[in-house]
């Protein structure tokens, strides 16, 4: 009959788990003994069955085995010696990225910029706090907008108010949970202690001048500060790769751009969402090694197809450091990377491994690492002001990380700022960036004026923060 | 055998009777119904641990002898695994899992002819979040250490590792916002007599206590499905004492007159209900779990809730809850299935019931306990 | 002319209702109460259907979502439905729309069924007076989102 | 939400492709709306709104001029929508559907938006606000307008012959017509014999005809019309299909005779030993098991009542022909038609159960219809009327009206025949033997065609009394076998105390017990009287909700037998339209299933009157047939998945509408 599987959800690093049946089709079922979400599921998690579209293993287009695939890929990569660079952003097994840390030991990226930051910072944006001090907390301070990109960290959140938690927002629009509303232009007028719990988010279009800030202003406040992540096993990949020598997405660009790199590897990583198609169009060779069909897929000239994430085996850890088993068997993933680097990884060995790097005893969902955490000195940042009139701000969310249609082809703005331009009310907005234009719906919601936020990619944004003109 | 006989049973396989709770009865009938081709299926709660288990329709019989034994923190609903199968298939189901499948088969998802229900009596299920977490604060327990579970006297009973027992009254648990599901304390099915066999260890006594289930039989379907058990060989029944039947309905009332007791709690007359069904809307985050888990919607991905429901839309309300609210309030069975899912934790059962409760009584219609047609879909409705 | 036509007091809010309307009996009951020149408030703006059992709950809460003070659900009088009973169904469906909008806590001025002939102008006309009336006592709906008119 | 949401469905079809230009033309409709709404104003706003590519005022849009501007602006804006904002879709839509069809624009193109009516007219004194008003009305249509699809109404193709289920006049007449026009018509009655009700009247009212003289030669010439074939003595039993073509099955019952070989002699009759009540007769007198139905009967051919036969075989031996046949068993035949003509006619009330005015207790108290055949020459007396308890020659005959009708015990409705038929009948007895004494107990006497107040003025010239009040009580004198009745004379406000020697009950008209079946076969509505409904009951007398079925006769309300004649004749002429063209249109407007969404659960089924949903079992979709869809929409209100939809009154386009009734507020200068 059905297959079920017991597995996480890869939208972030927020580790909810849940079933899929395989079933003709596939079905998303509750999983409702998973610590991290008590079997709740957000809108990505329940899109699932969409996300995971299978995908054949090709080579210059045309169907070929995995072995033959890898095969090839081995080929290119050694023949491009001295300008090939590995991604993986972390959605993979940490097994997997340990494998991967060795095939890729001379460029290695897990999209982080670590180079920006001082070192003493890593463990703490590495491994977040545990979900059930965040319920404890007595103030909580959100650098993001908790429902739309890492939901389930809502009802901690509601928990921890009912328990008479503060809820402090510094954001761009008022949050329904929010007892104090601050927009980011005036995060000089927050108010941090040591009850304090800052939650940010840390990924490969974080802008590093505002991740030193939250974190020296934690710092001096003697405040706890955690960042949520985009990808399944962020936290393991960033734990794993720690004494690599990793690069950041903005190096990597850059190389890519100037001649240095020609074969890009991506392992689970889909940089469509993250690098500019002009720069992906410099590369001689795109190899991608993945479990699931994506736009990336379509134009790799190499791709490795093993099982989707459900199906492997293996262990991820969450962003509260919980470590967590994948409930399938396939190991495929790890016979592909082990083609490429020319060993044989064997799933034991290599769990063992992770194990001791990580410093758990087991692999069980109950087991939270006795992670250190060291103090770190307050950075010196220096965020810049927004100049433009008028800001197109994209709110991160795992749909934009999966490139995974949803149903927010809208921008949200300002009633006033509505009225102004004399929009109508079933109408569209103009905006122009830098020449290019285009038209949308939009939502009136209490938004800062003169910032419209989008949870969708339009192909107009310039990273997080783009300036425009708005018309009717 | 016929409709409304009665008997107590057991199996009489020594391991199953070992493993199963109450003489493992209605793990034989499962077993038996899918060795003697009686149905090509069943559904089983695959178990992982005390907390978890997994549904799975299985044709292996193996499988079966294994799910052996009741987990009171395992809150599924089993209609929708069985929806759209075209599947001839036993399953056990309590009170809210058949008004499902009932419920399922109003819309053509299910044929109730190839469904052989086998009901358990149900005094309540509980989360297994919020199972673990009293067990840390109120037993002083670790999880881990629970090897099993009883409910007896109105007490919540834990065996740990040790052979210890720790035992705490549901009503002192409930108090502390702990035990049953809120939907479950306010049920008023206890015994599933819409299942085609209602089992249960309420009306076992004497010697037999604890070493056989009682069964209804509630339709000729049920007298089938356990003849076939019988006739296999893998169950024995005899006659009730009448003590025991007369102690079943006791135990019935009184567990109705708690529920009753309950709802009245829960479903307060409100005032300003408007800005109080925002407040409990407003984080709604539009991952649509509610439907997809509830066991009496038969939509597919699309449907005309999440169809009109545009997250471009700055509704004061939500598109999406105000249809559901509307289709659900003939058909809700209030299993709380909506509640348990829910990413934001809205307690949407209870406002669901809001609706359901009035209109429910107003049309004289419970869902999934007959074969009536929800009024909704009624072209003249005569009440 | 009738002894209504008299030209009214137009100080103040006009409340917005959403009127739907038969193509066979209400529609045609407000084109008579036009033909009969019965004055009304200009509140109501009438969204055609060609039964009235095809308005939909959903057009419904459309309405109140987009702001309408009011949404009056109109049709043929029992009996006399175009498509045989059509009516029957859509008081099946009000049914389930009353007790949707009172355990909202939605006023029951705001939500009102009305079986209107196509003969029936001046009724119509009346029960535009009476609903707006009532409306303008209670003021703008709730749901109804800011800024907007 | 979820699940599908986020993928973008494959574009429908161009039409959702295309850039919509909207033209917009406000009607002035001279100082009808233009006196009060500044349409100049209003065009202003309106030209400002996506897609709108030009407004125009017109003094009256609907005339020639107003009409050609509105084909000049399509050409010139190359226009793919059109938003009318005049006077009432309900009078005027059919006018501009023509006007932008014949500029190549599908006529679904069209939005009419009633500033007039609904505004103008309304708002006589607030200009103001009827000017603000319009705006919303016209931009409601203008959005309304981008959303519209083009529509076909489609032609399903029509099988020029018919059937005519029931051979009573009102059948035979419809048969009649439609052969005389050249079609085939199959005409199914389930006696032995075609002539329904009237075969068995004496004279009929208000001439006073010999029925069966003028029947007779009606029945003849249907038997000889080489386009209608009879089947006698059969059923319908089976009907599928829609407007063009139906596949009907029809039972032919077992005579237990060879009807090619029968000559109708009646030799069986005579050696047939079995006696029973003639039902002809109204029970009356005797048949024998096999036996011609009545002399006139057509065809004349005999039947075997095999629940009476003893299987003695003395027919057998009778029959010179050696027709008969004792294992015959029933036989059907499939026929396709076009359409369909219900004349299946109706019962008297029976008032034996309730033993209203004593019948059924008392012998001497008799129904009308029993009266008739006693009056009748070939009747079982030979035209004597005797009364029941001693076959004397009754002298004081009393009538009483409405037995069965206008009673809220048995029948609210007028059975509209009773009191003529008791005129006739008393009349023709008083002029038989003048010595009778005739009293008729009425509520009120109705006379309101042509003749029939005279005959009722024929009838008191005779000394035929009449007694406005219902008698309280009857009564048997068990010596004489009389009828004591007393009753409440309410004109001379007394109580009265007669004594009649026979009473003769006027009872009304019910349906027939087939009925349910004949409903459901052909999916018709029952109306609360329990009679067939028409699709409308002024200006759809004869039509049903089911297109190719039509109704006539009593099937569906009471009437005499001009009208029943008159709708046999109506059935005919609607029924040619069809089957003279070949063709019939159905509903451009009508349910439409997205198979995709649908997930099986038939709640939309019992919602359509019409059953023009089918659910395809094996794909577990619904259907929507649209030759039976009639475009009501109560199916897409039901559904829960939305995936039926109303082409023309989609949501989305009623949604547009909805949302373009509010704007934000302006921001103050």
């Amino acid at each position: 009959m059905a297959n079920v599987y017991s597995t996480i959800c890869p939208g972030c690093n927020f580790g909810c788990g849940l079933y899929i049946r395989e079933n003709g089709n596939l079905d998303v079922d509750f999983r409702k003994s998973s610590p991290a979400n008590s079997g709740k599921l957000c809108r990505f998690g329940m899109s699932l069955p969409r996300l995971y579209t299978p995908v054949r293993s090709m080579v210059d287009g045309k169907e070929v085995e995995l072995t033959e695939a890898a095969k090839d890929a081995a080929k290119r990569i050694s023949a491009s010696k001295g300008s090939v660079a590995f991604l993986s952003f972390g959605n993979t097994t940490c097994e997997e990225h340990l494998a991967f840390g060795k095939l890729g030991e001379a460029y290695l990226c897990t999209g982080a910029d670590f180079e920006a930051l001082p070192k003493d910072t890593y463990q703490t944006i590495s491994v977040g706090i545990p979900y059930s001090e965040i319920e404890a907390a007595k103030h909580i301070v959100l650098f993001i907008d908790p429902y739309e990109q890492y939901p389930l960290i809502v009802r901690r959140i509601l928990s921890a108010k009912k328990k008479g938690a503060k809820i402090t927002s510094v954001w761009w629009k008022d949050l329904p949970l929010a007892d104090e509303n601050l927009r980011p232009a005036d995060v000089s007028k927050l108010k941090l202690s040591g009850d304090s719990l800052v939650i940010a988010d840390f990924h490969p279009l974080s802008d590093m001048e505002n991740v030193k800030n939250v974190l020296s202003l934690a710092k001096n406040a003697g405040a706890r500060i955690t960042f949520l992540k985009p990808f399944a096993n962020s936290t393991g990949a960033y734990i794993l790769s720690k004494d690599a020598k990793q690069k950041s997405l903005v190096q990597l660009v850059e190389d890519i751009n100037k001649g240095a790199i020609k074969t890009l590897f991506c392992l689970e990583s889909d940089p469509g969402e993250m690098i500019p198609a002009e720069t992906l169009g410099k590369l001689t060779t795109l190899i991608v090694q993945t479990g699931m069909a994506s736009a990336i897929t379509k134009k790799a000239h190499v791709v490795i197809a093993h099982e989707p994430l459900y199906k492997k085996k293996g262990t991820l850890i969450n962003n509260e450091g919980r470590a967590q088993s994948l409930g399938g068997e396939g190991t495929r993933g790890l016979d592909a990377l082990g083609v490429m680097a020319g060993v044989k990884f064997e799933f034991g060995v290599l769990n063992e491994s992770v194990k001791k790097t990580i410093g758990i005893n087991s692999i069980d969902e109950f087991t939270i690492p006795k992670y250190d955490r060291p103090g770190y000195a307050a950075p010196q940042a220096s965020v810049k002001p927004v100049d433009a009139k008028t800001a197109l701000v994209s709110v991160f969310n795992p749909f934009m990380w999966f490139g995974l249609p949803d149903d927010n082809d809208f921008v949200e703005m300002n009633l006033n700022t509505a009225r102004a331009l004399k929009l109508l009310k079933s109408g569209t907005l103009k905006i122009r960036s830098n020449g290019s234009a285009i038209e949308k719906r939009f939502k009136i919601g209490p938004v800062q004026e003169n910032v419209l936020l989008t949870g969708r990619k339009f192909g107009i944004e310039k990273g997080m923060l783009t300036p425009v003109e708005i018309s009717r | 055998m016929q409709k409304g006989d009665m008997f107590v049973g057991w199996s009489t396989k020594e391991d199953i009777r070992k493993r199963g709770g109450s003489g493992g009865l209605v793990t034989s009938v499962l077993a038996a119904a899918l060795d003697k081709k009686l149905v090509d299926a069943v559904v089983v709660l695959r178990k992982i641990n005390e907390f978890e288990a997994v549904p799975v329709i299985t044709s292996d019989v193996n499988e079966v002898l294994k799910s052996a034994g009741s987990l009171h923190s395992v809150p599924s609903n089993f209609a929708k695994i069985i929806a759209n199968k075209n599947l001839k298939v036993a399953l056990p189901a309590k009170g809210c899992d058949t008004r499902g499948i009932i419920e399922q088969s109003k819309r053509n998802a299910v044929s109730l002819d190839n469904t052989f229900i086998i009901g358990l009596n149900c005094g309540g299920s509980m989360h297994p979040s919020v199972t673990r977490e009293m067990l840390e604060i109120m037993y002083k327990i670790k999880p881990e250490d629970v090897h099993g579970e009883e409910i007896e006297k109105g007490k919540l009973i834990f065996e740990t590792k040790d052979g210890k027992e720790h035992a705490i009254t549901i009503d002192e648990l409930e108090e502390k916002g702990y035990g049953r599901r809120e939907s479950c304390r306010y049920c008023m099915i206890k015994i599933p007599t819409n299942a085609d066999l209602a089992c249960g260890n309420w009306g076992v006594v004497g010697d037999l206590a604890g070493k056989a289930t009682f069964v209804e039989v509630n339709s000729e379907k049920g007298a089938k499905l356990l003849q076939n058990a019988i006739d296999a060989g893998y169950v024995q029944v005899e006659k009730p004492d009448e003590k025991g039947v007369a102690a079943r309905a006791k135990i019935k009332g009184a567990m109705e007159g708690l529920g009753k007791k309950w709802k009245d709690k829960v479903f307060v007359p409100m005032d300003n209900r408007l800005e109080y069904f925002r407040k409990e809307l407003e984080h709604c985050i539009d991952c649509g779990a509610c439907k997809t888990v509830c066991p009496t919607c038969s939509c597919g991905d699309v449907s005309k809730c999440t169809e009109y429901h545009l997250r471009g839309d700055a509704y004061k309300m939500s598109m999406y809850h105000l249809i559901r609210f509307l289709h659900l309030a003939d058909s809700c069975i209030g299993c709380g299935q909506c509640s348990d899912v829910c990413p934001v934790d809205i307690p949407l059962t209870r406002l669901y019931r809001r609706f359901a409760n009035p209109m429910q009584e107003q049309l004289k219609y419970e869902p999934g306990m007959d074969l009536r047609k929800p009024p909704y879909f009624e072209a003249k409705l005569e009440v | 002319m009738s002894a209504e036509a008299v030209a009214p007091n137009t100080n103040g809010w006009e409340p917005k209702i959403v009127a739907f309307c038969c193509n066979w009996c209400s529609y045609g009951g407000a084109d008579s109460a036009g033909m009969g020149r019965f004055q009304q408030p200009p509140s109501t703006r009438i969204i055609r259907v060609m039964c009235s059992g095809r308005i939909d709950p959903l057009h419904v809460f459309n309405a109140f979502l987009e702001g309408a003070d009011a949404v009056l659900v109109t049709g043929c009088h029992i009996g006399d439905c175009h498509y045989v009973n059509g009516n029957d169904k859509t008081k099946i469906k009000y049914k389930f729309l009353e007790n949707v909008a009172q355990e909202l806590g939605i006023e029951k001025e705001r939500l009102q069924l009305n079986w209107i002939s196509a003969s029936e102008g001046e009724r119509f006309a009346n029960f535009i007076r009476d609903v707006t009336a009532q409306i303008k006592k209670l003021g703008p709906s709730p749901l109804k989102p800011a800024g907007v008119v | 939400m979820s699940d599908n949401k986020g993928i973008e469905k494959p574009v429908e079809s161009k039409v959702d492709q295309e850039e919509k230009r909207v033209g917009v033309f406000v009607c002035e409709c001279g100082v009808n709306i233009g006196g009060v709404v500044n349409t100049k104003a209003v065009a202003d706003y309106i030209g400002t709104l996506p897609g709108v590519k030009v407004t125009s005022v017109n003094k009256f849009t609907c005339s020639d001029s107003g009409q050609a501007d509105i084909q000049k602006k399509i050409k010139e804006y190359n226009l793919n929508r059109v938003v009318v904002a005049a006077c009432s879709p309900k009078t005027h839509e059919p006018t501009f559907r023509a006007c932008i069809e014949q500029m190549g624009l599908n006529q679904y193109f069209l939005e009419f938006v009633n500033i007039r009516d609904h505004c103008s007219w309304i708002h006589m004194w607030e200009k103001e606000k009827a000017t603000e008003k319009a705006k919303d009305l016209i931009r409601m249509g203008v959005e309304r307008a981008k959303l519209l699809e083009p529509l076909q109404a489609s032609e399903v193709p029509v099988i020029d012959k018919a059937l005519v289920i029931g051979a009573g006049v009102a059948g035979m007449q419809s048969a009649l017509d439609l052969a005389d026009m050249g079609f085939q018509v199959y005409l199914v009655e389930k006696e032995p014999s075609i002539g329904g009700r009237m075969a068995r009247f004496d004279k009929v009212f208000p001439t006073n005809d010999c029925s069966i003289c003028i029947l007779g030669p009606k029945m003849v010439e249907v038997a000889r019309n080489k386009n209608i074939q009879i089947m006698s003595y059969s059923e319908v039993k089976a009907v599928e299909g829609y407007v063009g073509n139906f596949n009907v099955k029809i039972e032919h019952k077992p005579r237990y005779l060879d009807v090619a070989k029968c000559t109708g002699c009646a030799k069986c009759s005579e050696v047939c030993p079995v006696e029973v009540p003639y039902d002809f007769n109204e029970g009356f007198g005797t048949r024998k098991a096999i036996y011609v139905p009545f002399p006139q009967a057509v065809p004349l051919r005999a039947v075997l009542d095999m629940e009476n036969c003893i299987s003695c075989k003395a027919c057998t031996k009778a029959c010179e022909s050696k027709a008969i046949n004792y294992d015959m068993k029933p036989s059907y035949t499939d026929v396709n038609v076009g359409i369909i003509v219900g004349a299946v006619g109706f019962k008297t009330y029976d008032p034996e159960p309730r033993h209203d005015f004593g019948y059924g207790l008392y012998d001497n108290v008799i129904t009308a219809m029993e009266f008739e055949r006693l009056l009748n020459a070939a009747g079982p007396t030979g035209g004597h009327v005797v009364r029941p308890s001693d076959c004397k020659e009754p002298i004081k005959v009393g009538f009483v009206n409405c037995v069965g009708s206008r009673d809220k015990n048995t029948n609210i409705y007028c059975s509209g025949v009773c009191c003529m038929v008791t005129i006739k009948n008393a009349q023709l007895l008083k002029e038989k033997r003048p010595e009778t004494d005739h009293t008729i107990m009425y509520m009120d006497i109705r006379t309101p065609f042509r003749g029939y107040e005279e005959s009722y003025n024929r009838s008191r010239n005779l000394g035929v009394k009449f007694l406005r009040g219902r008698p309280v009580e009857v009564k048997e004198d068990p010596v004489t076998k009389n009828i004591k009745v007393r009753v409440e004379d309410t004109l001379a406000n007394e109580i009265r105390n007669l004594e009649f020697d026979l009473i003769v009950l006027a009872t009304g008209i019910v349906p027939h017990e087939g009925i349910n079946q004949i409903q459901q076969l052909l999916k018709l509505s029952k109306a609360a009287d329990g009679l067939l409904m028409e699709a409308h009951p002024k200006l759809k007398p004869v039509d049903t909700t089911i297109d190719g079925v039509f109704l006539a006769g009593v099937a569906s309300g009471p009437k005499d037998i001009p009208y029943a004649v008159s709708q046999g004749s109506a059935c005919a002429g609607r029924a040619t339209i069809l089957l003279k063209n070949k063709k019939a249109i159905t509903e451009g407007i009508t349910a439409v299933v997205d198979p995709d969404v649908c997930v099986g659960c038939g709640v939309c089924l019992p919602m359509c009157p019409f059953q023009a949903i089918k659910m395809d079992e094996k794909e577990h979709k619904a259907n929507v047939v649209k030759a039976l869809c009639k475009g009501c929409g109560t199916c897409v209100t039901a559904c829960p998945t939305g995936a039926l939809e109303q082409s023309h009154f989609k949501n989305k386009q009623v949604l547009a509408q909805i949302k373009n009734v509010f704007k934000f507020q302006e921001v103050a200068a």
